[in-house]
């Protein structure tokens, strides 16, 4: 099946490589980049502006595509804004609604600097939600600490970048609710694992990219509920999002336009939609990544002196582990070397890797794409490098 | 989609249009509806009554008589105001139910890209909403 | 000459529309596809992250993009910040420079709305520079009104996009700082006409949009000098702009990467240079367009009843026109069915229209692929349509 | 490019790595390079000499000796190391005047990645900015 797969991705096509980076950015199918390619060269215009047929065109093209994306996600069409990715859209949120609602938030340990940094920068007070051992966030203590602190701003990841944690979102929304607190879901690393249903979550915002869901670079989007996103003032100021524009005053439109100020990324938006339809095409089930995964950690655990930290069974996407005794750049590097193409280092989650002690890790992060063969050339490689790192000194004959 | 009066005007409508294999024979008509258009009394041309588009600006003025909706517009453009005398005709005289039986997706048999466009800031397609709009709270009272 | 340089275009390989609305945005040019495409399909990765070679790969191609860019417009690399666009990198500056150092802004009454809503949002107070009655700003006025409010902050347009006025920068530059102002260019209308050196210029930001000078959609820049830039705090929080992260306090990178929070349009910004690179290679000179324009006006000229806003002759990219007695939607419709497409309307500039006591203008809009032909088209159907929309009621014999 | 004894360095230890035709034999040496980088003495571990890479940590001590500089350093991580040790062999007992007469695109001959690398949170990088900052200060009291 995913061989299958492979074939609809023409970056494997073009060589040989391993592609085990796909949460810091997946492949894409040929099919976005044909989407794309039509509009730049049929019907490129500007939209939403001056009425001729070809930014009619391209309008409608722009709107079915929020159509659809809203759609995907369970979200009426205009509770979905567009923005550069799930970084943009948590601080839109932090700047535009946040800062002048709220004086603190609530987060978890596991979260990406993207879900850190944009609060800070608004100079929100951080609270931090402790993690069970096995990194999963401690319901009794959330439970408590929104009780102690009602009517709050939680932000929570969906699943974490560097350890695969799928997060009891449902719950914890419910739990946000009871007190009376709004939640933002950081879904970076959903999107492309998960089938998402923010009205059956009932999620008050919803983040997320499309590169990591094989769509194009520089697009992602905000799910807000429309009262929400209705109280909420303009995030930037510019062309198409306005009524009547004066030295003095200015009005604005309703949301979503509200928000997409100048003009926007169309042919990435047309090309996130296509990567949406493909997504939904393959019909392929969160169980044959699990498949992936726990093949990929059993192979894993055969190795010697291998860390892994966590041994949570709701976990999806991606794993992160160390050698002992060996830095994990130097995996990296020597994995590169045999290419093989996976991130070392903190995830961009620096204040979970204090907490454990570590400077990073190696994370494998998987996509549709990927297959044993996948897992089994990674082994076979982290195994050479191993032995390159940790025999003695001058001990040149061991190598070969 | 159920027969009624208005979806066989909208019928009736696009085969008239139909009949230009000229788009420019078909857009002089239109202007010509537009030249015919009823002039909307000054005292209906209020910011209530108006649809404001990226482009032109539409004024509707909107009465229901004995169970029927009437409508009666004006626009600063020509062609806009010759759509506006098309949507009229389909439109107007009608009541709640059979508008609000009515996809507005069926408009698009006229082929008329003005009339379905997706700019939500068209006058045009801000008008059909207000026809929309009127017609339901219409029907809600009922 | 520009019959050559169409063919580079695959749009108009594909179509007979003549387009004109370049101002909006432009066609792209087959290289600028094709350099995008060699990422998504041969080293798609993740930049400025854990280095494997794909990553590694991506980055250099980022940077050296970033470089290019730069140099085109005579910044030094570290100067040039990425953003969605031209409308961006004003709300950028708006929100992490003036507002915290200034109360009021100085804008041209021929500003687009990219150049006046954003000041707003940040609170800041709208001084308005008067004009000269063929739209030209009045120097001495500008002097007069800066010499009263020194160490002030102005932003004004390079080139107008409703009527073509090139403003005198340097000049208004050179004032500006003689009373220790500081001043942004909007750079959106001017990159894909004149050369721009914003060293020479002595800019302190300049802001331009790829999609406007050939490139894609999703990306432009800032440029600021450095240190002003060094004096900024980010605009946005996330991944990839930090140097450490922890609940309590997060510390940045330098400039420019302490504003490219989260992952870029990485396969924009490659387009963007390729963009910038064909521009520079078809050497054109200002001249070729100025000899278009003249035609156009000259031609326009000849029409009856026709209104011209200025007759000055610092004009580039762009001519706004009306037709007495006729609304300038119905003949962009008109334009439309017979497959020109220009733009009508407020081109989003809402307080010159009103100024000049209109609702709107009739704007051509010009790029290096337009020919004399085209404008010949052009003028035929601005005929046609006039003759349809002028004629006496029932007329019919007349149209043919 | 001026031809000086930091150039031939660079176009000695080019043509040694080259002599390895499988990438992984040639990696194997720069960590063998690693294991033998002199200790560096822990007071220099301090933050000033710290180079911050993304991945992983350099620790670059200099000093000066009869008109030429030195250079010492560590790093968390093996591969780096012996990239350390390779620039080390480079640009240490050299004068301020030679290391400034080189470009450090002559780097690019070694062929190593890490080395001429675009990241600028990369730790070589700033190691090697490190340096030629080092020689111009040191140029400049001249
Ligand atoms: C003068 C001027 N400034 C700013 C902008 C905004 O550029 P963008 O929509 O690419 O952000 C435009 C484009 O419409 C423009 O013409
Ligand atoms: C959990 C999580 N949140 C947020 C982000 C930021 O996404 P982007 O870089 O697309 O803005 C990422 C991606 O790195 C992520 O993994």
């Amino acid at each position: 099946m995913n061989t299958i797969i492979k074939k609809d991705f023409p970056f494997f096509n073009n060589n040989d490589i391993v592609y085990l980076d796909s949460a810091a950015t997946s492949q894409k199918p040929q099919i976005v980049l044909d989407k794309m390619q039509e509009y730049y060269t049929q019907y490129c215009a500007n939209t939403h502006r001056g009425e001729h047929e070809l930014g009619d065109k391209a309008t409608t093209e722009f709107e079915n595509s929020r159509d659809y994306i809203a759609k995907f996600i369970g979200a009426n069409t205009d509770e979905l804004v567009f923005t550069k990715g799930t970084t943009e859209a948590i601080n839109f949120v932090a700047s535009s609604f946040v800062k002048s609602r709220f004086t603190k938030v609530f987060l978890s340990e596991l979260e990406h600097h993207s879900n850190i940094v944009p609060w800070q920068l608004q100079g929100l007070e951080i609270v931090v939600l402790p993690l069970d051992k096995d990194l999963n966030i401690n319901l009794e203590e959330y439970e408590k600490l929104l009780r102690l602190n009602p009517k709050s701003f939680v932000s929570i990841t969906h699943v974490s970048n560097s350890f695969g944690i799928i997060n009891p979102i449902k719950k914890l929304i419910n739990i946000a609710h009871k007190y009376e607190c709004l939640i933002l879901i950081d879904g970076a690393q959903a999107l492309a694992h998960l089938r998402i249903d923010v009205k059956d979550l009932d999620a008050d915002f919803y983040a997320v990219s499309a590169h990591k869901a094989y769509g194009p670079t520089g697009i992602g989007a905000l799910y807000g509920k429309y009262a929400l996103l209705e109280s909420m003032s303009p995030y930037q100021g510019g062309g198409s999002m306005i009524t009547e524009v004066s030295f003095k005053k200015s009005s604005y439109l309703k949301p979503p336009l509200r928000f997409e100020a100048g003009t926007q990324a169309i042919a990435e938006v047309i090309g996130f939609k296509a990567a949406l339809k493909y997504l939904f095409t393959l019909k392929q089930t969160q169980k044959e990544e699990d498949i992936l995964l726990k093949y990929a950690k059993e192979k894993l655990q055969g190795l010697s002196r291998i860390q892994l930290y966590t041994q949570a069974e709701n976990v999806l996407g991606n794993i992160s582990f160390n050698i002992k005794g060996v830095h994990h750049n130097d995996i990296g590097i020597l994995l590169s070397k045999q290419s093989i193409m996976l991130r070392t280092g903190h995830h961009c989650a620096m204040p979970i890797m204090k907490k454990l002690g570590i400077k990073g890790t190696i994370r494998l992060s998987f996509a549709l794409y990927n297959t044993k063969e996948d897992i089994n050339k990674t082994i076979q490689a982290i195994q050479k490098a191993i032995h390159l790192l940790t025999k003695n000194k001058g001990d040149k004959s061991a190598s070969k | 989609m159920p027969q009624n009066k208005i979806s066989k005007e909208i019928k009736q409508l696009a085969d008239e249009l139909e009949l230009f294999d000229d788009v420019m024979d078909k857009y002089e008509y239109i202007i010509e509806l537009g030249r015919a258009l009823h002039v909307l009394n000054e005292k209906y041309k209020t910011t209530t009554n108006l649809v404001q588009g990226c482009q032109s600006q539409v004024w509707l003025h909107e009465y229901e008589k004995e169970g029927k909706l009437y409508f009666e517009a004006d626009s600063d453009a020509l062609i806009v105001k010759g759509l506006v005398q098309i949507l009229i005709r389909i439109y107007s005289a009608h009541s709640s139910k059979e508008i609000l039986d009515i996809n507005t997706a069926l408009l698009e048999e006229l082929h008329l890209s003005e009339i379905i466009s997706s700019g939500r800031q068209n006058g045009i397609a801000s008008m059909i909403q207000k026809i929309y709009t009127y017609a339901r709270q219409d029907n809600d009272k009922k």
